[in-house]
């Protein structure tokens, strides 16, 4: 495989809060390679969401902060980058769209006018030509009647032509890479298949990267090449798409798919990870998901377990794969994609 | 959008803040302008009076001749008849001339519109010899027809002048000649045009102060052509034979007069504008006097009088008092009815404290119900001396030995004679405690407060009165004739003695005569203490050193005529 | 919007009603014989009767107030009981007086407000933001007389820079064609007029628009923390726009809704409520216009001038709605 | 089967639309619009459908939280449109409602002590004791510990909050609840502890659910009979196997297609629908559907299918099976 066009290296991002340091990113590594689709999986509070923002350098500071780590895009390191670099990146190449569509646009201006605005930040283009870029644009995210959409308001948009209309202008500058943070979340499912099968679509089109950011194993499932699993500002497991659903070896990820209620599954008590979810924490000793676990030994409380890595690729943190690792015992295969 | 207009007002900013900072320069900038400028806004000008641009221009080259005096608070109106403002009086003194006029700074009668004067040996005719070749502002003629016209307005509510429909009423008139036509105690009989320059006035009745009245500025002579021409907005549009004539006013802000060039006395005025400045607020006013902004500021804060004296570059002034603030006692509730009582409490008021804690010093204690200075003030009483031994001496020789309980009446308004009722009623309370009397302050609305009084509710109270044409019998007959008991005699003193001398005086000719009446009658009364008089207020006002020949009225309206500026 | 502003008129008129109550109420509500108080202590009976059949106290209060508002109707605020002029006529210059103070003063504070409040939310918890929210509470609490008074010792007494009181030099008046003398001096074409009268603007305006300015400070600033923090924000800074597109093109239009809502309080509190400062600056505007009418008693003047203030809050409070519906497309009309 | 524990017939509520220059009624928003079904005693009914299908309103108006427009509701037999407020309130008692958002329904400025035992004072429990005694025991019922009474809602979790939420639900004893996406602001982990713990109150007190959310799969698991709605109206409704092995409607089947499944080897035939759901202020006539389907055909425009069975017990409402 080639160069990753996106690496993330070992990055701390903590929070200062009330004369507490939250460690909301503790030492998280990713690669991203060019058409990839890779997914960061994990609850809420596990850092998935502020590892993206801080590719963008978008954490806000105060109180977040970037303390240690690299982000190498195309070989050039982000976290070194001025804030006027980060502008010409940002939106340029490689863009974000989030959660929520409701409120990611400025509800006081135009379709139009935000778009025009995407484009003009980076293209030296008048308004007439940014505008029809702007309709072409949102045709392509399959908006209907695209040259009237352009002079509404978002308020007069359901919630999946906005997520389009955020894709649009994601995609305005034909990025290399896009973040796409719980792109589905807030969508109903026939609107999430439609959004979804429009990013599959740029993905294959373009060949853009896509780093998606989801809570919903269904939708990695459908997405993803890799997946990274996250839990309590750590990588806990990564592999690719089948290795991680069809054979989990963290006890978290297990966890994860067995208390998911299956479409196809039959009645049974569904599986329930005991606690609730450990919010990051400089003071933690040892594995943070130990609580929660039931292989649980007395290691586990004492000493922080090392992400242990297959030469395939294949990495967990868990001191239950030690031996299986050093033994070098095959995983599943590798030809899925 | 919202950031166009951000820079729109910062640029609006910008450009003030130019302003404010390279204004030390700007005069001789505005010369050169103004060169320019001048004959720019005069082909622009059509309906501006003629001279406008002339008085302006020079207004500016000489510059020096434009007096501008600061006052707390705007004319009502310009007809001068129609209201008893002195705001107003203070303007129309300079446009208008009556037929006679006071001394520059008492109420000594002299000569005005009519140069001599004969008064018949019963009292009963005057007449009057008018100036001759004297015109008004709008040029038509000044003579004895205008005199009676004038007279007629005031007397008759149904002269076609009068104005009645539009809420005129010439209450001064009604007071000062005994109402109007057809009232019985309307004095003015009739008046006759003898001649264009002789004009004859014949009444019912003697009345004292005749030649006083004709000198008051409430009736001074308007051109009929222009109450013809103006009709009920001559208030607005004034028209005389005085040194000023009027160009223009911007209410509560300012009114501008200019040089009437054929004014009848020669080389007067002396001033070429007069400007009246509204500055209501007394600090603004000092310290627009002190960057030179205005040159004479009325109203002087009595505390501030002081420092004024130390500055060089101004001067201060005092206007003899022609007011009184009283503490009146309703002579018909016991224990009031008791002059022992009444003079207890006369004993014991310290009126130097009062004058002292309002106005700096600036007030006489006063001795008689009329200010010092005028007819017949008696001088030969002295102040009720302040001796609380003796007022308890008094009390307990009236039966009050162990005190009494009463009520004092404040006013809840503040008055030029009582600047603030409610510390005077305080140190009243104060004193009469010290001799036992426990006063119980009651305080009412203004308009209960003088319905209340005049029905005779009260037993002490606070009230006041200042003067207008400055003759004795405007003080001593409307506060203590018992036949104004129950409408501005609030004390209901009867006293059938006192009020013999003051009819008398009221009919008498001879101005000794009258002023012998006035003392008896004032002895009599600071006998009986049926009010007892607290102070006399001296208005301070300060001018520029600049400032010539400028005297303060008592009666507040001075001419500006042979005003000049120095600099 | 058409049938939003329609709406919005009609909903004017019971206000209006109401207002003329209120106003027609104020001379009968004072304790004691309302010509009695008007007169004061030297009147006499005779005078007192006049005066209540010339203003008509003596008929009964519907008759009274059908005439009132038959009057209003007709353009007729009355006649100054003091000095005996239509008080229509009256009213205007003071009301252009006012206006123009009051304009300027909004200029003021909003352009100050705003930016301190942009900059003070921008570089939250900086020296500048500390400084600006001390100087903003300082504002808030500075008594306008005293402000007033300082500015005026500075600035006129010791420097000489600016004139201490009225709209236009004592010396050298303006000829008023429609009594805004900024626009006046304008159409006369005389620059030197109309630097004088900006001159005479700039003290006043400052000691008006000071508490304005600290409140709008103080809301631009926390409307703008709270949009800063929204998604939509970060949704603009990830397409890699500047600090200043962000603040000043959305930031500031998103936070500028609660601070138009202040303006437009604001607006008509100086409208009324300049009093002080036009007695200290001499300016002869519609506050000081009804102080003194109060002063003297003058009812019909009074009626008149709450009438129209309260007018003007009403219309100033109107154009504020319809600002929102202008600005905030999710405003149903 | 037993009797029906809760029996709704052509339930409707529509909102106004104001506007105009008189701010009168201009239209309405058909939220709920004939809806039918019944629940029978200890059964757990699902309501799926999108956002803004009407499923939450009709949630609400069973319980008169918002009074329905037309149509009734019977519980046990009583028709509860007809009661006035007081025998209403009364019957509450019985039927209770767990919202989506734990946070937003509990009051932050009360202890959970106060907000458990606020129920029971309403119906009748005077004495301090016993409500304290009944919180300790509902806190433990809903796998809490009795300290907790004495800690504010900010002081939990969200799963933790939902069980606050539930143990208020159950603290007078009710025979029927009403879960609004009780579990969809949960985490994943979460959210399988709660849907647990409902299982097993379910089992212990013989409660009936109605349970109304957007996810199929959690739907799927804990309803024994499952009712779709579109736009304000039910168009299929039977037991959960029948639904999910042979769904009947298009819209049914495409909203089973669309849900993603976390298996990479599962593969199937995906059916994406196009457009928007329709605004409920002005549905498509006939049925509400056909501007989606892909089978639509000329009668679905004009004539609106009516609910029946196809099957046994097979409710659908659908022109292809008439």
């Amino acid at each position: 495989m080639s160069e990753p066009i996106l690496t993330v290296q070992d990055l701390h991002t903590h929070f200062f809060t009330d004369n507490k340091e939250v460690p909301a990113v503790d030492g998280v590594s990713i690669d991203l390679h060019k058409g990839e689709v890779v997914g960061i999986v994990g609850e809420s509070g596990c850092g998935k969401s502020v590892t993206s923002l801080s590719i963008m350098q978008l954490v806000p500071n105060p109180p977040g902060k970037i303390v240690n780590g690299n982000i190498y895009f195309k070989g050039k390191n982000l976290t070194d980058a001025s804030e006027k670099q980060m502008r010409k990146i940002r939106g340029n190449e490689i863009s974000m769209i989030f959660q929520e569509p409701m409120t990611s646009l400025d509800p006081l201006f135009t379709i139009g006018n935000q778009l025009i605005e995407a484009i003009r930040i980076h293209q030296k283009v008048s308004k007439k030509q940014a505008k029809s870029s702007a309709i072409e644009l949102l045709n392509l995210v399959g908006i209907p009647r695209a040259s009237e959409v352009v002079d509404e308001f978002p308020h007069q948009l359901s919630g999946g032509m906005r997520q389009r209309v955020m894709i649009a202008m994601a995609m305005s500058c034909d990025p290399e890479v896009l973040i796409a943070d719980e792109p589905t979340t807030a969508l109903d499912v026939t609107i999430q298949a439609q959004i979804l099968d429009l990013m599959r679509k740029l993905n294959k089109e373009k060949q853009t990267s896509i780093l998606l950011i989801t809570h919903d194993l269904g939708v990695v499932a459908e997405m993803c090449d890799r997946v990274v699993v996250m839990y309590s500002g750590k990588v806990v497991e990564e592999g690719t798409v089948r290795e991680i659903l069809k054979d989990p070896k963290h006890p978290y990820t297990k966890g994860l798919i067995r208390s998911l209620p299956n479409i196809k599954a039959t009645d049974q008590k569904l599986y329930s990870i005991p606690g609730t979810v450990m919010r990051p924490s400089l003071d933690q000793v040892g594995c943070r998901f130990a609580p929660r676990c039931d292989y649980a030994f007395d290691r586990c409380w004492e000493e922080n377990p090392e992400l242990l890595e297959q030469d395939t690729g294949r990495q967990v943190r868990c001191f239950l794969y030690e031996k299986e690792i050093e033994r070098g015992v095959p995983s599943n295969d590798r030809t899925y994609s | 959008m919202r950031y166009r207009l951000t820079l729109f007002l910062t640029f609006m900013l910008a450009i003030t803040l130019v302003l404010a900072a390279c204004s030390g320069d700007e005069d001789e900038s505005a010369e050169e302008v103004d060169a320019t400028e001048s004959s720019e806004s005069d082909g622009e000008e059509t309906d501006g009076s003629e001279g406008e641009g002339d008085s302006e221009a020079s207004g500016e080259s000489a510059g020096d001749q434009v007096l501008v005096f600061a006052r707390g608070g705007d004319s009502e109106s310009l007809d001068y008849a129609s209201t008893t403002d002195g705001e107003s009086s203070r303007v129309t003194k300079q446009i208008y001339e009556s037929l006679l006029d006071f001394e520059k700074d008492s109420f000594e009668v002299k000569a005005g519109l009519a140069h001599d004067w004969e008064v018949s040996d019963d009292g009963l005719t005057y007449t009057f010899m008018l100036e001759e070749g004297v015109t008004f502002h709008d040029g038509t003629d000044f003579n004895a027809e205008a005199v009676k016209t004038n007279f007629e307005r005031w007397a008759d509510p149904d002269h076609e002048f009068a104005f009645t429909d539009d809420g005129y009423v010439y209450s001064m008139y009604g007071t000062m000649f005994g109402g109007f036509k057809g009232d019985e105690g309307h004095v003015i009989k009739e008046i006759n045009v003898v001649n264009d320059h002789e004009i004859e006035f014949v009444l019912n009745q003697p009345l004292g102060f005749f030649l006083q009245n004709m000198a008051m500025s409430y009736f001074a002579i308007t051109s009929p052509q222009a109450l013809e021409e103006h009709g009920a907005s001559i208030n607005e549009n004034p028209v005389g034979t005085g040194p000023f004539k009027f160009v223009s006013w911007s209410k509560d802000d300012s009114i501008v007069l200019e040089k009437f060039e054929d004014y009848r006395k020669d080389g007067l005025p002396k001033l070429d504008e007069v400007i009246f400045q509204v500055v209501p607020d007394n600090a603004a006013r000092l310290i627009a006097l002190r960057s030179g902004e205005i040159d004479i500021m009325d109203g002087l804060n009595p505390d501030d009088a002081a420092g004024i004296e130390q500055e060089e570059s101004l001067v201060l002034h005092t206007r003899a008092a022609n007011n009184f603030g009283y503490l009146g006692l309703n002579t018909q509730k016991e224990p009031l009815d008791d002059p022992l009582v009444r003079k207890a409490i006369n004993h014991a008021i310290d009126r130097s404290a009062i004058a002292e804690a309002l106005y700096a010093g600036y007030a006489q204690p006063a001795v008689n119900p009329v200010p010092p200075g005028y007819l017949g003030y008696n001088d030969e009483l002295e102040l009720y001396e302040y001796n609380l031994d003796k007022a308890k001496e008094l009390l307990a020789e009236a039966g009050y030995e162990d005190g009494l309980e009463i009520e004092l009446w404040t006013m809840p308004v503040a008055r030029p004679y009582m600047p603030d009722p409610e510390t005077v009623s305080e140190i009243i309370q104060n004193d009469l405690g010290k001799i036992g009397i426990t006063a119980q302050i009651v305080r009412e609305e203004w308009a209960p407060y003088l319905e209340k009084t005049a029905a005779g509710e009260q037993e002490l109270y606070m009230l006041g009165w200042s003067g207008t044409n400055g003759d004795p019998d405007y003080f001593l007959s409307s506060l203590l004739h018992g036949s104004n008991a129950g409408s501005s005699n609030r004390s209901f003193y009867k006293n059938d003695e006192v009020d013999k001398l003051l009819d008398q005086a009221k009919r008498a000719v001879d101005q000794d005569e009258r002023a012998d009446l006035y003392k008896k009658a004032q002895e009599i009364i600071y006998e009986e203490s049926p009010m007892i008089p607290l102070v006399h207020s001296e208005p301070v006002l300060a001018t520029s050193s600049d400032v010539k020949n400028y005297v303060p009225h008592p009666s507040t309206s001075e001419s500006l005529a042979e005003v000049e500026l120095d600099r | 919007m058409l049938a939003y502003t329609s709406r919005r008129l009609l909903m004017l008129v019971p206000v209006l009603f109401g207002m003329t109550v209120i106003t027609f109420s104020i001379i009968h509500l004072i304790p004691g014989n309302p010509a009695q108080t008007i007169l004061g202590e030297t009147a006499t009976e005779e005078a007192i009767s006049n005066l209540e059949e010339t203003m008509g106290l003596n008929r009964n209060y519907f008759i009274q107030y059908t005439a009132y508002v038959g009057d209003l109707l007709q353009g007729d605020l009355g006649t100054s009981l003091r000095t005996k002029a239509s008080i229509t006529s009256e009213i205007g210059p003071r009301l252009a007086a006012t206006m123009e103070l009051t304009f300027f003063a909004m200029i003021f504070a909003v352009f100050i407000g705003i930016n301190a409040g942009i900059i003070s939310a921008w570089k939250q918890n900086s020296w500048f933001d500390f400084l600006a929210m001390v100087f903003a509470l300082v504002g808030v609490s500075m008594p306008v007389f005293w402000l007033a008074l300082m500015e005026q010792w500075l600035f006129a007494q010791e420097l000489g820079w600016l004139p201490a009181y009225g709209r236009q030099e004592s010396r050298n008046p303006i000829d008023p064609i429609t009594h805004f003398y900024v626009i006046d001096s304008i159409l006369h074409m005389d620059m030197k007029q109309l630097i004088t009268t900006l001159k005479h603007l700039v003290l006043p305006s400052i000691a008006l628009g000071t508490i304005p300015m600290a409140i709008i400070a103080r809301m631009t600033r926390s409307s703008m923390l709270e949009v800063m923090k929204s998604d939509y924000v970060r949704t603009i800074r990830a397409k890699g726009s500047g600090q200043f597109l962000v603040i000043y093109k959305h930031a500031l239009k998103n936070s500028i809704i609660p601070v138009l809502t202040v303006i437009g309080l604001q607006v008509g509190v100086l409208l009324g409520g300049a009093i002080l400062t036009e007695t200290i600056f001499s300016w002869p505007g519609i506050g000081r216009y009804v102080y003194e009418a109060i002063n003297y008693r003058d009812y019909p003047v009074i009626q008149s001038g709450i009438l129209v203030i309260a007018f003007l809050f009403v219309i100033i409070n109107l154009v504020v709605d319809l600002l929102y519906a202008f600005i905030d497309p999710r405003i149903k009309y | 089967m037993t009797e029906p524990i809760l029996e709704v017939s052509h339930l409707k509520k529509y909102f106004d639309i104001k506007g105009g220059v008189f701010g009168k009624s201009v239209g309405e928003v058909k939220a709920v619009d004939d809806l039918s079904f019944t629940v029978n005693e200890g059964e757990i009914l699902g309501i799926v459908g999108e956002s803004g299908c009407g499923k939450s309103t009709a949630g609400k108006s069973i319980l008169r939280l918002i009074e329905p427009t037309d149509g009734s509701v019977k519980f046990e037999g009583t028709d509860l449109t007809d009661l006035t407020s007081e025998e209403m309130r009364q019957l509450r008692k019985n039927m209770q409602i767990i919202f989506q958002d734990p946070y937003a329904s509990l009051n932050p400025r009360h202890k959970v002590e106060r907000i458990i035992s606020e129920p029971l004072l309403v119906h009748g429990m005077k004495s301090s004791k016993e409500r304290k005694e009944r919180v300790k025991e509902l806190l433990e019922i809903v796998g809490l510990e009795a300290y907790h009474a004495s800690r504010y809602p900010h002081q939990f979790s969200g799963g933790q909050r939902q069980r606050i939420g539930i143990a208020r639900a159950l603290a007078n004893n009710p025979k029927l609840i009403i879960c609004d996406e009780p579990v969809s602001a949960l985490d994943v982990s979460v959210q399988s502890q709660i849907l647990n713990l409902m299982e097993e109150l379910r089992d212990k007190f013989k409660l009936t659910y109605v349970f109304i959310a957007h996810d199929l799969s959690v739907v799927k698991h804990i309803s024994d009979r499952v009712g779709v709605m579109y736009l304000g109206r039910m168009v299929e409704l039977t037991d959960k196997h029948t639904l999910f092995e042979d769904p009947k409607h298009p819209y049914t089947r495409a909203l089973m297609s669309a849900v993603p499944i976390a298996d990479p080897d599962v593969e199937r035939e995906r059916i994406i629908l196009e457009g928007d759901v329709p605004s409920p202020s002005n549905p498509p006539t006939g049925c509400a559907f056909h501007t989606r389907c892909p089978y639509a055909m000329d009668i679905c425009k004009e004539v609106r299918p009516e609910f029946e069975n196809v099957d046994d017990k097979h409710l659908v409402a659908c022109h292809l099976y008439n």
